[in-house]
């Protein structure tokens, strides 16, 4: 076999040494009937061709993003990644090392991981970040649990502008955590948000998103305030993290602690991962937070260097007192984020964010050209929510068929809700031409 | 040793006296300093062209950014350096051994990397409509099938992002069952024994659960007597890592699950040293209720400096009805994903709830995949038996050079302790260092606990003989020097990597987490 | 200087050890050793899986090969590691700063890579039918077009595979057409400069012309008066670099193709230098006949540690008929690709031949229309503008603490000679070989013949300001180092490469070319 | 210009040090009326994403090998390259590297190319190889000028069995040079070739390709003899270097020179370059060999390294009096080759061959088996020649539309030869399924 290096023979002289028969024997400790002797019930090994081959025509049964006009965002955004990310990311020495664990031999990775956490802090408009959380919806769950502990309260008020599957995650890991959930109905646009209402003196946290689920902007400051009135904090939540490229960005509202979900920059669509939870706060929550974090330091001979610190809140030191249990994180695609971070830089960025806004804007005109849709976000970045005449998910699979696919119809992550029926989240990035609009426009005018 | 026919010469004087020169850039030849990216900001320089979109009404209302980010701007040949430059000073597979126990850090082929990135695995949204996502449903459906069949599980939950993750799904599906029993406010103990992992016990307590600690055997296993002593109705799991923490087989592990079971509780197992058995033993043939697989340890997902991994967990007939959304099913109309309580209760099932927005970690699936479909089930075999052949080939090797706690044989690693260290004045870690200027990455130290100085080697299956051999080599003639006062290897080592030793003290003291503009440390400088 | 934070503090003891530190295993830290590859065959490992044949009856008649071909087992993580670690013993341009006068070393942009990937170029067979391959035929004359726009030429040959491959194509093209003038056998001799690359005169002496050597002036150019006495009736051709081999424009260019167009003679004009004048000076306004460019050189295919390149040579109206097989012509039916001399006939044009089997080298195509396009018109002449700035910058930077021979302005690169090492015992070659130490490769060193130790430096536009600061500064210390008699830096450096200075005496001596499984000297040993 | 790292403020203050007024001054040597104040007239700079949709299109256009049955060979051929190779040679440091002229930073490719001669010298069965020619033709023209140099003779004698674009390429070299070629007709198999009696005082060399353009295998021995007998050379040709894993190495039967085409390991089609050229010899010629070579030496302490050598021999050091004009290789291709041969190894290597032979033998049957349809070659290893009831080219054509690239009718690289109208070269290579023939065969049928 390919990777295999031992021989038969290695494996006899090996053996040898060892001073064991056979291999069998060096399983004894397996209980006897444990001991399986024959093979699972599997195929036996293939070439690379064969592999390549099969798994080319798996590949080939999905309609792949670049291959259509295509409207989907709703928390993972297509959007162009530079080559030169994906090139560097593959260089053995990122790809397949391990967390850096002895730095003298790992500066290469901790010093990424400094600059992620720097830029992670500059966009978000906060003090500090760590070095990746799984993604954004596990990076909320894990942002609700530090607020319990900052506050020792118990209690999340979750706005409808939560993206319902980070609500779920939230969700869960609440329940079984024994924490209470307070959350908010589906923030449909049109309609204003009472939330402020709902914090009280067991509010532990406030956790909004914005851009909402369904594409709008969302101004926290009132909310960061009515929070901090109350001694809790604001959770602020990022799913398009383009959107800091031309939005306020929450640290500069008020919030105590940012979760995002960092995909957009530098990783692909991947089906829904591996991508990159963004996680920054405040200087003085530090020693509270969750994931990694890399830190300057300096070596014997006083040259500047990078190590992983403050670890004494992590599983590998602290155990059951630890502020997470996470290890592994998305280190990999922390680069990505970074590489292409900085190839974009400040004016980069900030006209990447302007291209997607304008593209919106064109989406949103040309779709609401069309008779009986109406756009309901009043503001909104990339992103925004169509009211349709019929069902959403059914037109959607309708335009699948026309080769266009349209947004997300709200109703597969919001069931049985009457008044989100009829409602498609649609999001325009820079990979949509004029021509992908015109193309939605007319199918949408041609199904409805 | 080196393997190049070195003749023997002594260096040059030329060669003397490098130590003293001192370069003007601080660079060593191919050693090369790289300042951060902030300070190679240069306002106006850019490495992306981007035209700036035509006049627009904004749709921004009151919301827009004002202001600098602080972002620097550095052109695409800069970019493409500064990251060149850094990952020249990474160690990494790819460049030799890197025997990280409890880590399994094998070959990662790009055959993987490159199924991973077609379009159609690649370029796919998690939410667009499920009959256009047919091949990587089916994907998924066949990973499933492939963890089953290895591990004798009826079920696997795909979502969990990594193995502490997985951790906390079984652990999660472990609740529901007994809160489906009426049993979970009751149940509030679990078992962990004093050589788990970290994970295990922070898993354990944010489910609020109490940690109660299974003592050690001096043979490096659980202490059976112990461990029944433990057990009552209000233990609601035990956490064991099979092969252990140690390197060993766990071989009353029949005898923990019938005792976990007759009390009414779950067997949850660490699979992160799956790939000790795989293909030889089944997890399900053992009692097993949980268990999480690393992709990235056993089916050679690339670690990536820290990740991304995925924890699939694989679950017995008892649990298997409470795993979380999503799971994908197959029926009359092809591949389909279940998302929501509704569906998944149509389908006669009862998720605990979910772990994560989307699916999971397709990207390793594939890559996953791959591994698996390249290997088979002759293959997978053979890893198990070449992993444990070179873990005992070390151990036996090594066991009169260093010193080994427990008798092997031992599975995937073999676990030395510092006692042959004893008296030097050489520390565990001046030794580990001291394998970096041989050019091995150290492998895994002071874990397990259990044992003092813990040394834990895990070759994996993807090493040559002629690897180990030098290792071996390597290991012992350090051992001789440290045991024979020779402590200029030792002292300041590692002497030839791209930094000294560094002040993790201070890094922790004052903490510097980001960069900034102008600190007042910095601009008094 | 090293832009880190060093805090001036002094090494420490550990450090001053290191270097009397001899590691077991011959690695120090990163800097990983390898033998060969041959010397890792361990016989029964393969890194292919491949399932041997159902039987069957061979057609090979009594020509199957009998025993050992010699080639070693190695399995694929083996083979893997063994070129990682190769790689790493390299310099690139992706690391450094690799000013090689004459050789363009820039930025080579990924995305090239990544379209010369695409299945529609990287995977159709050159002698598929044409109707199969429209698009590789439309790539081709699309470049053409931009080659032709750019350099204001009316025709381009596409096949030649490097420079020295376009040269010939050229002086085939210059040949054929003196042929068809009858004047063939009477036109036998090549004007060439002193300062001309080495393929020049051996171009010339392919085709058995007698090379006669035009002397420069005391500025770097060629001798006007010197070259008008030396044409004749039986000058075939001149052969001039421009900007030339002194990174100079060739201030009498057009004087010296009148001179050369009346004397009945043609003007091959070598284009590796055309980085410095693209999108400002179009070699069609000067008068030249042929020119090869250096796809990469100036349009960026990557070296690749000496190949493979691509030499398009762009023809005036006077060679273009006599251009060779293969060529693209746009007709009705979309792209057709002429390939034999009957299908030129009809299309009205007598090429000379076939440079080449198929039509060149399509996979640097991809890459340099992918740089093109990226660039556009505006892009092109800022590369130009930028690459002369650079040059400019380090000559006048670096003028009073080297030795120039020539008055600024240069072109793309900056030439200076060994004059500031007088006296000091410091070589040439020393010099270079104290810059690997600063994390440099070095520039052109003895190239061109016309100074003496000529040191040609060629930074490129993708530099920016910033590395070239730091660049000037370690020249200037080093020079100073040089001139204060501290040899210390010079003797026996490089002192931190993975290789001390190489024996290039003994490896011309007796030549050992190739590893043998036992040669009577290892055999020795 | 995301590729040009100065910014507008650099360019000024760069003139301000040089003394110039503008970048206009630096170019105030080139005459005045050359100087183009204009751009050019050619689009201006695009954006990533921009270049990608433009040549993605493009390529789209052309049918690519892997996407139907294919059965082209004739001097390059599809091979499934392992995807290690593509990997490492993309790394920064053998990628962007140049020519390895400072041997102590470039060990890494001096030593793959070290490594590279001995392949291809035990390939071939020779004592020595170079590092490289640009492909299998012009190494071809490279051998034939080397063997008027060793026996100062004039006139190289060509085979019918060569491929008719190196015999092309051959007699352009020999033509400007001043040199004889010999060339015989087409060597259809069936017929036999008598190349011995052609063999004069004055043939500097032979020239013999096996196996052969048309497939078949071709045995040198008699032939060497007779060259030797004659003071000439024997030059073999083989271009398709896996046929070296099965078949007798021209090394073994007396061979010269032996020149080839390196494609098939490591080297995708890339519609015909870049490629590496082969080139091997015995050791007492070396001194007369084109191209670069790498030997073995020490360094200033003692320890193994390598250096490029014999320099004298090239244009850099000899200009006009060198073996060639070759300066620019074909470097990378080589890698390639090297990393690909290093997975196959022995047994590999022999084993893909078999596999190559085994499936060609299967093509022969399943095209014999259709009517009409005649197998020419009495033994070959991957590729053979059919004669067909009708024109091979209006034949290809017509498989064409059906799907199937169905070969290479010879009529195209040997045009007004009634001969050869009606035959095809057909190839089979490990890439082909038992579909894939099946496929042919059903569209054979069809359209003869
Ligand atoms: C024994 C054991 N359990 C659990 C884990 C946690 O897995 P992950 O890092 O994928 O979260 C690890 C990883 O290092 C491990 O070694
Ligand atoms: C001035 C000059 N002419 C010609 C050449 C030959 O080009 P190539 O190496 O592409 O054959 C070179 C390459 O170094 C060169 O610098």
């Amino acid at each position: 076999m390919r990777y295999l290096p031992l021989t038969d023979a290695d494996r006899r002289e090996m053996l040898g040494v060892i001073g064991a028969k056979s291999v069998d024997d060096l399983f004894r400790d397996v209980p006897e009937r444990a001991r399986r002797a024959g093979l699972v019930d599997l195929p036996k090994r293939q070439g690379e061709l064969e592999v390549e081959r099969a798994l080319t025509k798996m590949a080939a049964k999905n309609v792949s993003a670049g291959s259509v006009p295509f409207f989907v965002g709703a928390g993972a955004y297509r959007h162009h990644v530079p080559s030169t990310v994906d090139h560097l990311i593959q260089r053995s020495e990122f790809l397949t090392s391990y967390t850096p664990y002895q730095p003298e031999i790992t500066q290469g990775t901790l010093q990424y991981l400094f600059e992620f956490q720097t830029q992670v802090a500059m966009l978000t408009g906060m003090d500090v970040a760590n070095a990746s959380m799984y993604d954004g919806s596990t990076a909320c769950g894990e942002a609700v649990l530090m607020a319990h502990r900052v506050t020792k309260r118990k209690k999340a008020v979750l706005s409808g502008t939560l993206h319902p599957q980070y609500r779920a995650v939230v969700e869960n890991i609440s329940e079984v955590g024994g924490y209470a959930v307070d959350a908010l109905p589906p923030a449909i646009p049109g309609a204003t948000e009472d939330i402020i209402s709902r914090i009280g003196d067991d509010t532990s946290c406030v956790v909004v998103q914005g851009p909402s689920f369904f594409g709008e902007l969302v101004d926290l400051r009132a909310i960061a305030d009515a929070a901090h009135a109350k001694g809790a904090l604001l959770i602020a939540v990022v799913t398009e993290v383009v959107s800091l490229g031309l939005v306020t960005p929450p640290g500069e509202m008020g919030a105590d602690i940012v979760v995002g979900e960092g995909q957009s920059i530098g990783n692909g669509l991947n089906f829904g991962g591996p991508y990159v939870g963004l996680f920054a706060t405040k200087s003085k929550y530090v020693r509270q937070m969750p994931g990694r974090l890399c830190g300057e330091t300096v070596d014997a001979v006083g040259e500047r260097g990078f190590v992983l610190t403050l670890s004494t809140r992590e599983q590998h030191i602290r155990r059951e007192k630890a502020t997470s249990n996470i290890c592994t994180n998305s280190g990999l695609c922390c680069l990505a984020f970074t590489i292409h971070l900085s190839l974009l830089g400040e004016d980069g960025l900030k006209r990447l964010a302007r291209i997607n806004h304008a593209n919106a804007v064109k989406l949103a005109d040309a779709l609401s050209a069309v008779k009986g849709v109406e756009v309901l976000d009043d503001s909104f970045f990339n992103e925004f929510t169509i009211r349709l005449p019929k069902s959403a998910a059914g037109t959607v699979d309708e335009l699948a068929d026309k080769g266009v696919i349209g947004g997300l119809p709200v109703s597969r992550l919001i069931p049985g809700n009457a008044s989100v029926e009829n409602l498609l989240i649609v999001a325009s990035t820079e990979i949509n031409t004029d021509e992908d609009r015109a193309s939605y426009a007319k199918a949408l005018k041609e199904v409805l | 040793m080196s393997g190049m026919n070195k003749q023997g010469r002594s260096t040059t004087p030329g060669e003397v006296s490098a130590a003293s020169i001192q370069t003007y850039t601080g660079n060593r030849g191919l050693r090369l300093e790289e300042p951060l990216i902030f300070e190679l900001d240069n306002p106006g320089a850019c490495g992306v062209d981007l035209d700036e979109p035509a006049a627009f009404a904004s749709r921004l209302g009151a919301m827009e950014r004002k202001g600098r980010i602080g972002l620097p701007g550095v052109s695409e040949p800069d970019v493409m350096r500064h990251f060149v430059r850094l990952s020249r000073k990474n160690y990494s597979i790819d460049a030799g051994l890197y025997p990280l126990g409890s880590c399994t850090m094998k070959h990662n082929p790009r055959l993987n990397e490159k199924m991973a990135r077609l379009a159609g695995f690649g370029d796919v949204h998690p939410l667009q409509p499920q009959k256009t996502v047919q091949g990587a449903l089916e994907l998924m459906d066949t990973l499933a099938h492939w963890l089953k069949e290895l591990t004798g599980m009826p079920a696997v939950a795909m979502s969990p992002k990594a193995g502490a993750h997985g951790e906390l799904c079984g652990m999660m599906a472990i609740r529901a069952a007994l809160a489906a029993r009426g049993e979970a406010a009751t149940r509030t103990r679990i078992l962990v024994p004093e050589s788990a992992h970290g994970t295990n016990p922070a898993t354990a307590a944010l489910l609020n659960y109490k940690v109660d600690e299974i003592p050690a055997t001096a043979e490096g296993r659980v202490d059976l007597a112990a461990f029944k002593a433990k057990l009552g109705p209000d233990v609601a799991a035990i956490m064991l890592t099979n092969p252990n923490t140690c390197g060993l087989f766990e071989r009353d592990i029949i005898d923990i699950a019938d005792a976990v079971h007759a009390a009414g509780a779950y067997f949850y197992c660490d699979g992160a040293n799956f790939n000790a058995i795989v293909g030889r033993v089944r997890p399900g043939d053992l009692g097993i209720d949980a268990m999480h697989i690393n992709l990235h340890k056993t089916f050679s997902t690339p670690h990536g400096g820290g990740g991304p991994g995925a924890g699939p967990v694989v679950l017995s007939a008892a649990l298997a009805p409470f795993a979380p959304l999503p799971y994908v099913v197959h029926g009359a109309g092809g591949f389909a994903m279940v998302e929501t309580e509704g569906e998944a209760k149509a389908d006669g099932t009862q998720p605990f709830g979910r772990m994560v927005a989307f699916h999971g970690q397709m990207g390793m699936f594939v890559r996953a995949m791959a591994y698996m479909m390249s290997h088979g089930s002759d293959g997978l075999r053979q890893v198990a038996e070449d992993a444990v052949l070179n873990a005992n080939y070390v151990l036996a090797s090594l066991k009169d050079d260093l010193s080994a706690p427990f008798e092997g044989p031992c599975m995937h690693e073999a676990l030395f302790d510092d006692r042959f260290l004893k008296g030097t004045g050489v520390e565990t870690l001046d030794f580990a260092k001291a394998m970096i200027d041989e050019g091995y990455h150290p492998m895994t130290m002071y874990f397990p606990l259990v044992v003092h100085g813990a040394l834990l080697i895990e070759p994996t299956e993807t090493e040559s003989k002629r690897t180990l051999d030098q290792f071996i080599g390597t290991l012992k003639h350090l051992a001789k020097a440290a045991k024979g006062n020779d402590k200029s290897l030792f002292t300041g080592a590692p002497h030839f990597a791209p930094r000294h030793r560094l002040d993790e003290t201070l890094a922790a003291r004052t903490p510097v987490l980001r960069w900034q503009k102008e600190t007042p440390k910095q601009a008094a400088e």
